[in-house]
């Protein structure tokens, strides 16, 4: 028996916001600490977990599996393969940064942070379980719990619409999750019917469903998570849950929760329906097309700096999307590398407008203004967060975005041209953003911006670093993430396109 | 080893110095890191700091460049495999450079002039507090453009030419408490990113097509690919250098641009960037050569964009625009050559190294007159500038002389090169280079006799100087260049011509009359347009405010409608569309959704009527229940 | 035959008791239904309880049948009466609905869920009674006793926990936190006197004739007539006070008897006047 | 005896109860009107005991009685409250748990 990494990782954070959560009152400071150094702790142990996965090089580790409900074969079963490596090494890493973000947030709003931190730590245990989960029920149980300490964080933190936006965000993801719930139980009973009921994905991958049984089934799927995800025309909630929450937890909602919704459309949906996957993939590449297309124009419309990223937001889940349904290990690559990098992207913007928006106490544009001359600094960063979020090659974001339109060129053609339109409009949106809160003459509203702090150097810091780093040298995770799209392209089995002209004899291979 | 074949030579694997060329970027990218990072103390050094890493590039190139020099000339592509970039089925990128003429040539002009530029800029920037930052981006544009240039796969070719967008995005806004400059670099980075919407296409049609990107994937070949591929994907890379080289229809930005520092006018939206472009065709020669009515294309929009820069540079006041229009015009001529296959891919690089000696040395000789005219850049409160700053003037002259042709300056051999082999393709497009080239002579006079002839029309305030050594070292030099270049690269050793031809291919075409006829015609064209100048602002004095002027006279100014065209055809629909966009999400899409929520919240308040909260209602309806129950399971018969 | 006989006889016995305990259970518990004082309820209910401990006698579980009589006639309506008498007994209710249809609903509801059940059970197929002396060898008591504590003893430990809970929760209930200090005795007397209105000093005693003296007769003051105090204001609205003028009219007859049998005339001074 | 007249019996009485219930405001009488149908439950299981030859029916009936009992204490001693705060046992009173 090898060591339990992914429950290791499961239990840590969880611990941690028990710990956190028993700090007396009066020792806010003390939880902070408490809750930033397990949370420093998780993101340190899934850096190695990572490298060791990494060095070892199956497609698959970290296997645990024990009974849970033995009568209904549920089981705590988890796996790391390489799309859900990436995954929680992406959680790990921002849920310090978010947590250091906070710090100071919590604080001018005279709100006890306590609650935040040990929520915060809770939803990053869900997340690595949700990742991490080989049990379909144990993943839905996740994806479903996930969506309460969220709905606080909103709810208790959030701006003055907080109520609202917290009420729509929870309404919105039960709805999804409760149809869901009915497929995965529709799951269970194909499973029933062909011999052991299970929960237990290899067992389900395994069936033979019949395909118009498939085609409900998947239906089911995939309407929660292009809730979560979110797609066009589901997408409404995240704009307002964004735009109300604080930054930095708009910043882990958009960057780390919402990428459940996509891992769960490729490590669940594509394996377990791949007949219905292969039938309703034009139509999803429809809709992920009019996401992008429609977020990036709304964010172009946007007046309010947090609902402009999370429309841009909309608008990569939708190139997410377009990767995934591409069906070809480029597209499903890209679109895995992609939901890392957007996380890196996201959080970096939410947190630079977070800073912005403890300097000035406003979120709208209009409001700020020439602050490039007092803040360069902090210009630099949000400036450098925007090329990485609009797609500037050398940025990580760059090569997910280009593996996704050519997966998608090299199948749909029409939809590439479409979705590569995007990527004008997105220099629009950040560029326009940019101009209007830093560029031209200094204003006196921006006259007295202090520039970025040291706290706040050293969140951004990390995050220019692996946005560089991962821009220029994306091999080592990319390989992992394509071991991990291997199988699930296999069980899809549709094959890549062929070039259409051989590779000449003689050239490099 | 062989590597395969580019063009027609085979490529060989790196050894010796070649195995260091990758210095060649690594040298500007740690300039630019530790400028632009660094702590502000490093000001004090920002000149030495600066220009360090440009030199140490250009030794760097020159070493290469005499490296190469010694082998054989079929041997000179070499490349240089650095690192996988990633691997992706069947689909792999590794980041390498491919070291032949076209990139050697390329990379000392790039760290040539580049270099002369950073040195003028210490003396042009001394008194910018944000001296430092301008240099590093400086220093970033040169890394991002060696690696355009230097790269052997296209994927990577796009990593430098957003570089280079985004060097020059920062350096247009580089004085970005001006609202005009931080408005004009986000329309340089837009109308690029509709350049790169082509680019990216083309890059993916190639991973469709070939598989790869990789220069010596996609070359042997394009041969084989169906002719209607080879069509788009040339369209889609020029629509790509159109944004990139200001070309006809993407030209709007680069008159724009002209809100940026002088040296970067003159480094990025002169000599080097904007001429990305024309490398890019020329490059992909292989896929051009399977594609004529691409090829044509490229023919077209060289053209048009010859006549629209120089129509528009006649009109224009400002120093920098009408230096701005005769960019846009000369590049349509290397365009233009470029689109004429392996006849004209030489003369367009050509043209495009003597244009950045004399273009640069034109560009920096207008940042020294506004230097010492308080940073004035209407030309109408110029004249007689020749007395009091006669380097500037001597040196502009020479470049000035390089642009309309006169023998036996730089530009006389390249453009009149252009020229015949534009005749000896198309007569229309010889006919549209003959003309441009004359259009050339009449506006550069205008600004030769606007700036440093007639009366003086100064500002009361003005008080004209020469500028500091430093900035009048590289004029210097460059006018050198101008004088001496043209007919160096033609003839010393084997000429350029012969030294890209193994990359470029070769193809003679026979002009219908003799060479010597035709430069006399060229020539010809040239002094008319001097000469007609000459008649309109020579010979009176100039009013210091405009004059009205014909309608094409104001068509120019206004850019021949590009802006308006733009404004029509997209801005305004676009804001009209995103502003309906907002309104349709917030009441259509969460309309429809914040509508099923309050229609399921009146029914609910409906039906909490029958909540009367008396136990005996409630005991009621559970007896109705449970009868409701045993009727059921009477019905199904439960076991 | 015999077996057959007292088979038979056992039919006829148990069918007697059935059907005459029958009609009586039935008819007190429609009895609770409308009876209006919950007392006469409480009664009904009862007759209908200790009904079925005959039935139960009859059905051969003569230890639940003594334990309905003991814990449910005995215990639980006992304690039903002290609730009601707590509340008053007295008090009966009004027969208006005030829900609007939910007379009529509840008796179809009633009558059709009646008919359904009776349909139900009369249907069901049913096989003839085996008896309890197969499961039931050693006795009643001691069969349900030997089931309790070996199958079923989980269940009994469970039970017992929810009475202790119970009793615990009975008592939380009706415990009645003191928010102030009990008033002394004195505070009491001070405040009465305060507020006024009583007298001072005790209520009068009811009235005290030779012949009849109890609670519900009122005494008569000094001027003759009868005093209200002097007689609870419960007898009062029970309407069982008697009236004093009547009392006194017997005492010209008392008198004259008293004199008869003494032969000595009453002293004056001591004669009260209605 | 065939079970099926104590059935009937237990139906009837259930009903009864069941009525009760709906049509009485007096929380006491609801209350007893409830340990009625318990008690009608009762008789059903002791018919099936007999019918069946099992004790385990009367046990059921048993412990149906110790349940009832706790009810009652439980019951009862909230009926007081309530009556102590409001002065009334009725139910209809108790009708403030709704929106």
């Amino acid at each position: 028996m090898t060591f339990p990494w992914l429950t290791t990782l499961i239990v840590v954070p969880a611990l941690g916001a028990v710990l956190t959560a028993l700090v007396p009152r009066g020792l806010e400071v003390t939880a902070k600490k408490l809750a930033l150094f397990i949370a420093l702790v998780t993101a340190v142990l899934t850096v190695i977990a990572t490298v060791a996965f990494v060095r070892n090089g199956e497609p698959v580790q970290f296997v645990e599996q024990y009974a849970w409900v033995e009568s209904f074969g549920v089981y705590w079963a988890l796996g790391a393969d390489g799309i859900s490596i990436s995954l929680i090494a992406l959680t790990g890493v921002i849920t310090p940064i978010v947590l250091t973000a906070m710090w100071r947030e919590a604080e001018a709003e005279r709100r006890n942070p306590k609650p935040f931190f040990a929520l915060v730590l809770l939803l990053e245990s869900m997340l690595i379980g949700a990742f991490a989960a080989k049990d379909v029920l144990l993943f839905y149980i996740l994806f479903e719990a996930m969506l309460v300490p969220m709905y606080f964080l909103i709810g208790l933190y959030g701006g003055p619409q907080r109520r609202y936006a917290a009420v729509k965000f929870l309404l919105y993801n039960l709805l999804g999750g409760l149809i869901m719930l009915a497929a995965v139980i529709g799951l269970y009973v194909q499973a029933a019917t062909q011999g052991r009921g299970t929960f237990l994905l290899a067992d389900l991958v395994a069936l033979d469903i019949p395909q118009s049984t498939q085609w409900w089934l998947f239906l089911g799927f995939m309407f929660a998570f292009a809730i979560k995800a979110p797609l066009w025309p589901f997408h409404t909630w995240l704009p307002d849950a964004a735009a109300e929450a604080t930054p930095a937890n708009a910043a882990y909602l958009s960057g780390v929760m919402d990428k459940v919704g996509t891992f769960g459309m490729i490590a669940l949906a594509l394996p377990l329906f791949p007949a219905a996957a292969r039938d309703f993939a034009p139509a999803i590449v429809v809709l992920a097309v009019i996401s992008i297309l429609y977020g990036a124009l709304l964010a172009i419309g946007q007046t309010d700096m947090k609902r402009l990223i999370a429309y841009t937001s909309i608008s990569h889940f939708g190139l997410i999307v377009l990767g995934i349904f591409a069906l070809n290990s480029q597209g499903a690559a890209g679109a895995t590398l992609y939901m890392v990098n957007h996380g890196l992207a996201t959080v970096a913007l939410f947190v630079i407008i977070g800073f912005m928006i403890v300097r000035r106490g406003s979120r709208f544009v209009a409001d700020y203004g020439g602050a490039a001359q007092p803040a360069p600094v902090l210009a630099g960063s949000l400036l450098f967060a925007g090329l990485a979020a609009l797609g500037l090659p050398g940025l990580a974001p760059f090569v997910s975005e280009f593996l996704v339109l050519v997966g998608t060129y090299s199948r749909y053609r029409l939809a590439g041209v479409l979705a590569t339109v995007g990527i004008i409009l997105a220099a629009l949106y950040i560029l326009l953003l940019y101009q209007r809160t830093m560029t031209g003459p200094a204003r006196e509203s921006t006259a007295g911006f202090p520039d970025l702090r040291r706290r706040e150097r050293l969140i951004v810091a990390p995050l220019v670093a692996l946005l560089l780093a991962l821009g220029f040298f994306p091999k080592p995770l990319l390989d992992v993430i394509g071991e991990g799209v291997q199988p699930v392209l296999a069980e899809v089995d549709v094959g890549d396109p062929e070039p259409l002209v051989p590779a000449a004899e003689g050239t490099v291979p | 080893m062989t590597l395969g074949e580019i063009g027609e030579q085979t490529v060989s694997t790196a050894g010796g110095v070649f195995s260091a060329a990758w210095l060649l970027i690594v040298f500007p990218l740690i300039g630019a890191a530790a400028l632009l990072l660094g702590s502000r103390r490093l000001d004090r050094a920002y000149g030495v700091l600066g220009c360090m890493a440009p030199l140490a590039s250009f030794v760097v190139a020159a070493a290469l460049f005499v490296a190469m020099l010694g082998r054989e000339p079929e041997q000179r592509a070499i490349s240089v495999p650095l690192y996988d970039l990633f691997a992706v089925g069947d689909y792999q990128v590794g980041v390498g450079l491919l070291v032949d003429q076209l990139s050697i040539a390329f990379s000392l002009l790039i760290t040539g002039v580049g270099s002369l530029i950073h040195v003028y800029s210490i003396g042009y920037m001394a008194h910018d507090e944000n001296r430092q930052r301008f240099f590093g981006y400086l220093n970033l544009f040169v890394a991002a453009m060696l690696l355009l240039v230097l790269a052997d796969d296209y994927l990577v070719l796009y990593v430098g030419w957003e570089g280079v967008g985004l060097a020059s995005y920062l350096l247009i806004g580089f004085w970005q408490h001006k609202d005009s400059a931080a408005v004009a670099a986000k329309k340089a980075f837009v109308v690029n990113r509709v350049g790169d919407f082509g680019m990216s296409l083309a890059v993916m049609s190639m991973v469709v097509v070939f598989g790869t990107t990789a220069f010596a994937g996609v070359f042997p070949a394009a041969a084989d690919a169906s002719e209607g591929w080879l069509i788009a994907i040339g369209l889609l890379l020029l629509l790509g250098a159109c944004g990139k080289s200001a070309q006809f229809p993407l030209q709007s930005w680069l008159l724009d641009a002209m809100e940026g520092p002088t040296p970067v006018s003159a480094l990025i939206h002169a000599a080097t960037m904007v001429t990305a472009g024309v490398y890019l065709v020329v490059r992909s020669a292989a896929i051009y050569a399977g594609a004529e009515p691409a090829q044509t294309a490229v023919v077209v929009v060289g053209t048009i964009t010859a006549l629209m820069g120089a129509i528009i540079g006649c009109a224009k006041d400002d120093i920098k625009k009408a230096l701005a229009g005769s960019t846009m015009s000369q590049i349509g001529y290397m365009m233009l050559a470029a689109g004429l296959g392996p006849a004209g891919y030489a003369f367009a690089i050509f043209h495009l190294l003597t244009h950045g000696f004399f273009k640069a040395e034109l560009f920096l000789g207008a940042g020294s007159v506004m230097h010492g005219m308080n940073d004035e850049v209407d030309m109408r409160r110029y004249g007689g500038l020749r007395t009091v700053m006669r380097t500037t003037y001597v040196t502009f002259a020479a470049g000035y002389l390089a642009i309309i042709g006169i023998p036996p300056f730089a530009g006389f051999f390249s453009k009149d090169s252009i020229i015949e082999a534009a005749f000896a393709n198309n007569f229309v497009a010889g006919l549209g280079a003959l003309v441009g080239a004359g259009i050339t002579g009449f506006y550069m006079t205008r600004v030769m006799l606007m700036t440093f002839f007639g009366e003086r029309r100064w500002a009361p305030d003005a008080h004209p100087h020469e500028s500091p050594s430093v900035m009048t070292v590289p004029l210097w030099i460059l006018a050198g260049l101008s004088l001496v270049g043209g007919a160096a690269l033609l003839y010393v050793g084997g000429g350029i011509v012969q030294w890209l031809e193994p990359v470029t291919g070769e193809e003679h075409v026979e002009l219908g009359i003799p060479v010597w006829a035709m430069t006399l015609v060229i020539l010809a064209v040239v002094l008319v347009g001097v000469a007609v100048a000459w008649q309109i602002f020579g010979r009176q004095p100039l009013p210091v405010t405009a004059p009205a002027g014909s309608p094409v006279t104001v068509a120019a100014r206004r850019d021949l409608y590009g802006d308006a065209v733009n404004e029509a055809v997209f801005m305004r629909p676009g804001q009209y569309l995103t502003r309906s966009l907002v309104y349709v999400d917030n009441r259509g899409v969460d309309g429809a959704v914040v509508g099923t929520a309050s229609a399921v919240g009146q029914f609910s308040s409906r039906l909490r009527r029958w909540q009367t909260g008396f136990v005996r209602s409630y005991a009621l309806s559970m007896l109705a229940g449970a009868a409701v129950v045993v009727i059921a399971m009477l019905l199904v018969r439960l076991p | 035959m015999f077996a057959q006989a007292v088979e038979a006889a056992g039919h006829t016995g148990e069918a007697v008791v059935f059907w005459s305990t029958a009609p009586i259970a039935v008819l007190s518990a429609l009895g609770l239904v409308v009876a209006r004082k919950a007392v006469h309820g409480a009664m009904f209910v009862a007759v209908t309880m200790i009904c079925l401990a005959i039935l139960y006698f009859s059905l051969e579980a003569p230890f639940l049948g003594v334990v309905q009589i003991v814990v449910y006639t005995g215990a639980i309506m006992m304690l039903f009466l002290f609730v009601i008498m707590l509340i008053g007994v007295d008090v009966s209710d009004s027969r208006v609905e005030t829900i609007r249809g939910q007379r009529v609903a509840a008796v179809l509801a009633g009558i059709g869920f009646g008919l359904l059940l009776v349909a139900v059970a009369a249907n069901a197929l049913v096989s003839e009674a085996a008896g309890m002396a197969a499961a039931q060898p050693e006795g009643n008591v001691a069969a349900i006793a030997d089931r309790i504590f070996s199958r079923h003893v989980w269940v009994f430990e469970v039970t017992s926990a929810l009475l202790i809970t119970a009793a615990l929760g009975a008592m939380v209930l009706t415990y009645r936190e003191r928010l102030f200090r009990r008033p002394s005795q004195r505070e009491l007397a001070v405040a009465r006197f305060r507020r006024g209105g009583t007298a001072a000093s005790p209520l009068p005693s009811p009235g005290v004739y030779a012949r009849h003296n109890a609670v519900d007769t009122p005494a008569l003051l000094p001027d003759g007539t009868p005093s209200e105090l002097s007689i609870s204001p419960v007898l009062v609205a029970r309407g069982t006070v008697r009236p004093a003028e009547q009392e006194a009219a017997q005492i010209e007859q008392l008198e004259q008897q008293v004199v008869e049998l003494t032969g000595e005339p009453l002293d004056e001074s001591t004669r009260e006047r209605p | 005896m065939s079970p099926t007249p104590y059935l009937v019996l237990a139906s009837i009485l259930f009903t009864i109860g069941g009525t009760g219930v709906l049509l009485r405001r007096n929380a006491l009488v609801a209350f007893m009107s409830v340990e009625l149908m318990l008690n009608a439950c009762n008789l059903a299981f002791v018919a099936f005991a007999r019918m069946h030859g099992d004790i385990d029916g009367q046990v059921a009936a048993f412990f149906v009685m110790v349940v009832a009992a706790a009810e009652v204490v439980v019951g009862l001693a909230i009926i007081v409250t309530i009556f102590r705060t409001r002065r009334s046992a009725s139910v209809d009173d108790a009708s403030l748990l709704k929106l």
